[in-house]
């Protein structure tokens, strides 16, 4: 779960990251009055979740309470503009005000989970403000990271260390340790699987601040978090994730491609390598959906609906190879999927192999289906199905 | 011999009357596992349908069992609760299936148990075919024999075993490592083992696009075992780049993790990549033959 | 630093410990408005440091107003009888008024640091609610204890764990992990030295509540917690510690015994074994004294001068084996304090070896004393000093 | 030999630019310890008054000089930090002469550290006489020899050491561990050592009240150091129960850390326990004679 700038900042304020004075606004009208009462210089942020704010002309400054109106109602009547990973863009609820800082320098820091050294991996480089995969390609030379001893934990000569490594500014250091500290203390207080200050400011009157936020946190760690419920709701799921939740699927479990040969298979690696099949046996792929690990008759149902309803698909191939899911199960969910949908029917490639099988297959027997032997054979027959345009 | 599991390894199961801690202990069972006890807090005492003491303490049944193999079934707030308890009762080899286990505390986990050797989460657990199974894979699509095979995928190890299976290729040990960020055991710790293991004489290594497991992989046959037939697959090749596709784990980032870059690793140890499954045992016999 | 019980509690409820509903008052006035406004059954507490409050008739029951004020006049009436730990007693300033539990059982746990495995040790038994010593006494197989491994911290198996081993009621199973979780939480987080809960009750509808607080604080850990400063001015020192703070020592570092041969010198070790040293020579101890590592010649006047008005010292014996401390600034202290000082003039006995002991015999031989040689030598000459009445 | 610390033993200083810490480094350079630079963030690249090389960070120290002993003089809220910081760089012997280290980071540390092993905190040093000393110790007083001394209290081992060197008895290795509640070495840590150190022949125990190190100590001579000749001293025998004089750590609780549990201890491992410093020269003197 991705946090909005607002969200991430009132994390950081909570952990003791200097942030910029601000008011988070839901109309231009708050923001008027906001800027009415606090006479300054003031900048209206969009809070989305999107990159590429500052092109797309959703940063704007005001000085009056009339300009303040102004500028949040430019910022929000339009949506933010789609990119290739976000094609229906994405629509602005609110703006966050925020005082303007007298920047001297910027320089980036960030906390992630690191898969190799198994540890949490802080990341510093003293170019700031700019994409910072572009600082990477440029700048390689100029990052650090340090991986952390969980079993130690943070510690200040972490940053120090960093500090003095990137070449931070003298300005920096003695408020970089405790950012990191309340850094770090986010990332596992909140279960952060990255944690972003892009750019980290120093100002010209000596203050370092975290002049952006961005916050993603594990969603299997939501659990210990209720209060973040609230957050949870605001933020837009796109059209896939959408259905994957209506279906009892999780959001990341469903993800459609425009093809015709719809798939379904239990587990994201098998469902990944029923699409790799199908690219194989030459066919396009309508969808990726992993049932998920122990799905019972009524997921099987709602999944099959999914993909006949919301895809192109013009043949099913539902490819299972029972581990913690029961053949059984599957068999009978495809059975009464067939038997109650009011949807329309298209061709069905059944391949269905390893706990409960046998059963699973008497139960598709006695509903007159023959499940193939292979997911190399089904690929080739649900291709085949998609290109003949035959029912089944 | 076979790594990390045997006939004689002694096994209990965490959360053993769980719905899916029962279910699938009866199936263990019926494959050969030499499971000893459970854990349930709060229901020592009693015996399971299987007949098997359970207690309410890991330290408990370990004195009583002398269990070494501790098998996870506990919903996800609990898995590092238990992974820790079977630590502090002395116990270094844990298999957790539990799927959604916060990777924070797999980060603490990890960081605070040194010598323990930990599988998963969120993976089908580990198998040496005709000796012992942990986890919930379907034991009869295995066959015992030579080839060593780890997976990050639970469901495509069983496609890519059955594979093995019909073309004669027995296992000695299939792991699925599990597909999370933050796993216990990797490509590079399995391959170790079964460096050293006689019954081992070539290996599969099921990959996914995603992190830097494979590459690191390829590095380490390429400096240990260059003499070893390997074969890899990269599953999730047709993926698309910034879409996280089910596991965690799965999301290309930078360079590293793209299936280029894996299968370009693997080339270079000398390491064919096979583009389906159904390959990999044609390349793999190809590769034993010549090393014979 | 000990707490009080309201302190204690307020801790315990910022870290999710399960507290009886309480409110914390000055005055008998304040009782009674609180329970004029909250009906029901409550039981007025001294909030005092020293041990037995019940068998003190410091502690009431109260179930109007009325009788909530009479019970507090009471109990703030007199102080704390004395005991040989605090020979004046010690004045009730506060009282705490608390809903009476229904009480079911009474268990014990508390946290401390264990030297041995250099680890927290969270000890528990059902026995609680009684003079915990006692109850180990008796009942030594009740206990169970956990040497936490910090690299891992708490984590609910071992709650679990102590409450079967214990044979803890069944009522207090699920809540016990969670309640030892907080005060795990609050020993790191605070620097607690001790987290007592004696009795930790479990009420007849089944709730599991600390009844009672035991907080000691690390000293050494306050200067990261300003917040306590309140509460450190309302804890009484006893006079020796008052004396001792006023003299620019540690707390612990004063302490008065009611001998004829006042002793000063630094480090604890050095301290304790200079009064065994004169013990040893047949004499009667003043005082121990630290001076501390380091000590400068200001820090030594006002040594002088706390045992030579504070104390009933007849002779003065000076220990000092200098290694932080440096022998030349001992002796400028030495001379000037006696140049300078208004008290009254006792004889003393100085011996001063170590780092910069040729400068400080020198400075010591301009002023016309002559140091002793060893630390049994200087015991011997105080102690016929002391007898003699003799000044030097 | 001698344990911990000869004379090619490569120290730094943490610390160093301070008034305590730029004061003894002079002290100890001029004993003879090879001192190779110190740390202070903020003034790397710097020179000390005596010439010695300045670091920002200890991994920096480390790399350029090779050190491999650290000693502490930072601040109470430093202290923890440091012993990490040294860790991670991987220095593995560290001594802490800072006072007032909160007990809770002490705790952390130990937890934290494995393989490392720290002197302190709180704690006058240890010092390898005629080769180089680390702390704070005088040391004129100190003599070579093959008389092994640890002590929980600073100047009360320079009392004792005083008589011994007095007493023509020089000294391998005398180690103030600290007298906290909670230090990196112990008692049993330190005679482990001596036992396996040919130059030490005998060795000198100076304990205190408070605690179970002493016990813990006579139990360890008990088992394994039955025929090395050793003698005991207990500090503050005169210090009324339930008062805490000055370390807190020697704070009487419970049957374990009064004087008579430590003395019947020693005395049930064989180990005679002097009266008063004085005594010990003379009573080493007589054990030394009879195990010759």
């Amino acid at each position: 779960m991705n946090l909005m700038e607002y969200q991430g900042k009132e994390l950081f304020r909570r952990c003791g990251i200097p942030v910029p004075r601000s008011q988070h606004c839901k109309t231009p009208d708050e923001v008027a009055a906001f800027i009415e009462k606090n006479p300054g210089k003031w900048v209206v942020k969009a809070q989305v979740l999107m990159g590429g704010r500052g092109k797309a002309g959703k940063i704007k400054f005001a000085t009056t309470a009339e300009e303040g109106r102004k500028v949040a109602q430019e910022i929000m009547a339009t949506p933010m503009p789609p990119n290739r990973q976000n094609p229906s863009g994405e629509p602005i609820h609110s703006v966050l005000v925020e005082e303007t800082l007298e920047v001297a320098l910027e320089a980036y820091t960030a906390i992630s989970v690191d898969r190799t050294t198994k540890k949490p991996a802080i990341i510093v480089t003293k170019f700031g403000g700019m994409d910072v995969e572009e600082v990477h390609e440029k700048h390689p030379e100029s990052f650090a990271t340090f991986f952390v001893d969980t079993a130690i934990g943070y510690s200040p000569f972490i940053g120090r260390e960093l500090a003095f490594k990137t070449d931070l500014d003298a300005g920096y250091r003695k408020q970089f340790p405790a950012i990191v500290a309340g850094m770090y203390d986010l990332f596992f207080k909140y279960g952060a699987k990255l944690v972003e200050i892009n750019p980290l400011v120093l100002t010209k009157d000596g203050r370092v601040i975290a002049a952006d936020a961005k916050v993603e946190i594990d969603d299997d760690a939501l659990f210990r978090h209720p209060e973040f419920k609230d957050w949870q709701q605001v933020l837009p799921l796109d059209e896939d994730e959408t259905l994957a939740t209506q279906a009892g699927l999780g959001i990341r479990n469903f993800r459609r491609f425009g093809g015709t040969v719809g798939t379904m298979a239990n587990g994201a690696g098998l469902a990944m390598g029923t699409m790799d099949a199908v690219k194989n046996a030459g066919g396009e792929i309508a969808n990726f959906l992993d049932v998920g690990g122990g799905a019972n008759a009524e997921r099987v149902r709602s999944c099959y609906e999914l993909v006949v309803n919301h895809t192109g698909a013009k043949v099913f191939f539902v490819n299972i190879f029972g581990g913690i899911t029961r053949g059984d199960e599957v068999a009978k969910g495809i059975v009464e999927a067939l038997k109650t949908t009011k949807s329309r029917k298209i061709p069905l490639v059944i391949r269905l192999t390893g706990t409960n099988e046998e059963e699973g297959r008497r139960i598709l027997a006695d509903a007159g289906m023959t499940p193939v032997e292979t997911m190399d054979e089904g690929a080739k027959r649900a291709v085949e199905l998609a290109a003949s345009g035959v029912s089944s | 011999m076979s790594i990390f599991l045997d006939k004689n390894s002694k096994v209990f199961v965490q959360g053993i009357t769980g719905a899916e801690g029962s279910y699938h202990t009866g199936r263990m069972l019926a494959y050969g596992t030499n499971i000893v006890g459970g854990v349930t807090p709060g229901k020592g005492g009693q015996k399971t349908e299987h007949g098997l003491p359970v207690f309410n303490t890991v330290k408990e049944c370990v004195e009583a069992t002398g269990a070494t193999h501790q098998c996870i079934f506990v919903p996800p707030a609990g898995a590092a609760d238990a992974l820790f308890e079977a630590y502090e009762a002395g116990v270094r080899f844990a298999v957790c299936i539990t799927e959604g286990v916060p990777v924070h505390d797999m980060l603490r986990v990890v960081g605070a148990t040194p010598g323990m050797r930990i599988i998963g989460p969120n993976c089908p657990g580990l198998i040496s075919p005709g000796k012992s199974s942990i986890g919930i894979m379907p034991g009869h699509v295995f066959k015992e024999g030579n080839v060593g095979l780890i997976s990050r995928s639970g469901t495509l190890t069983y496609e890519v075993v059955d594979g093995l299976t019909r073309a004669g290729l027995g296992q000695s040990t299939c792991v699925g490592i599990g597909g999370d960020p933050i796993i216990g055991t990797t490509f590079v710790d399995c391959l170790r083992e079964f460096k050293n293991d006689p019954q081992t004489q070539a290996v599969v290594i099921c990959g996914e696009i995603g992190g830097s497991d494979e590459e690191d992989a390829a590095a380490f046959v390429k400096e240990h075992m260059a003499g070893t037939p390997i074969v890899a697959f990269i599953g999730g090749r047709n993926a698309p780049p910034g879409k996280s596709l089910g596991h965690a784990g799965a999301i290309i980032s930078g360079g590293f993790g793209t299936p280029e870059s894996k299968i370009k690793a693997f080339q270079a140890a000398g390491v064919p990549v096979a583009d389906r499954p159904s390959e990999i045992p044609g390349l793999l016999a190809q590769r034993m033959a010549v090393s014979v």
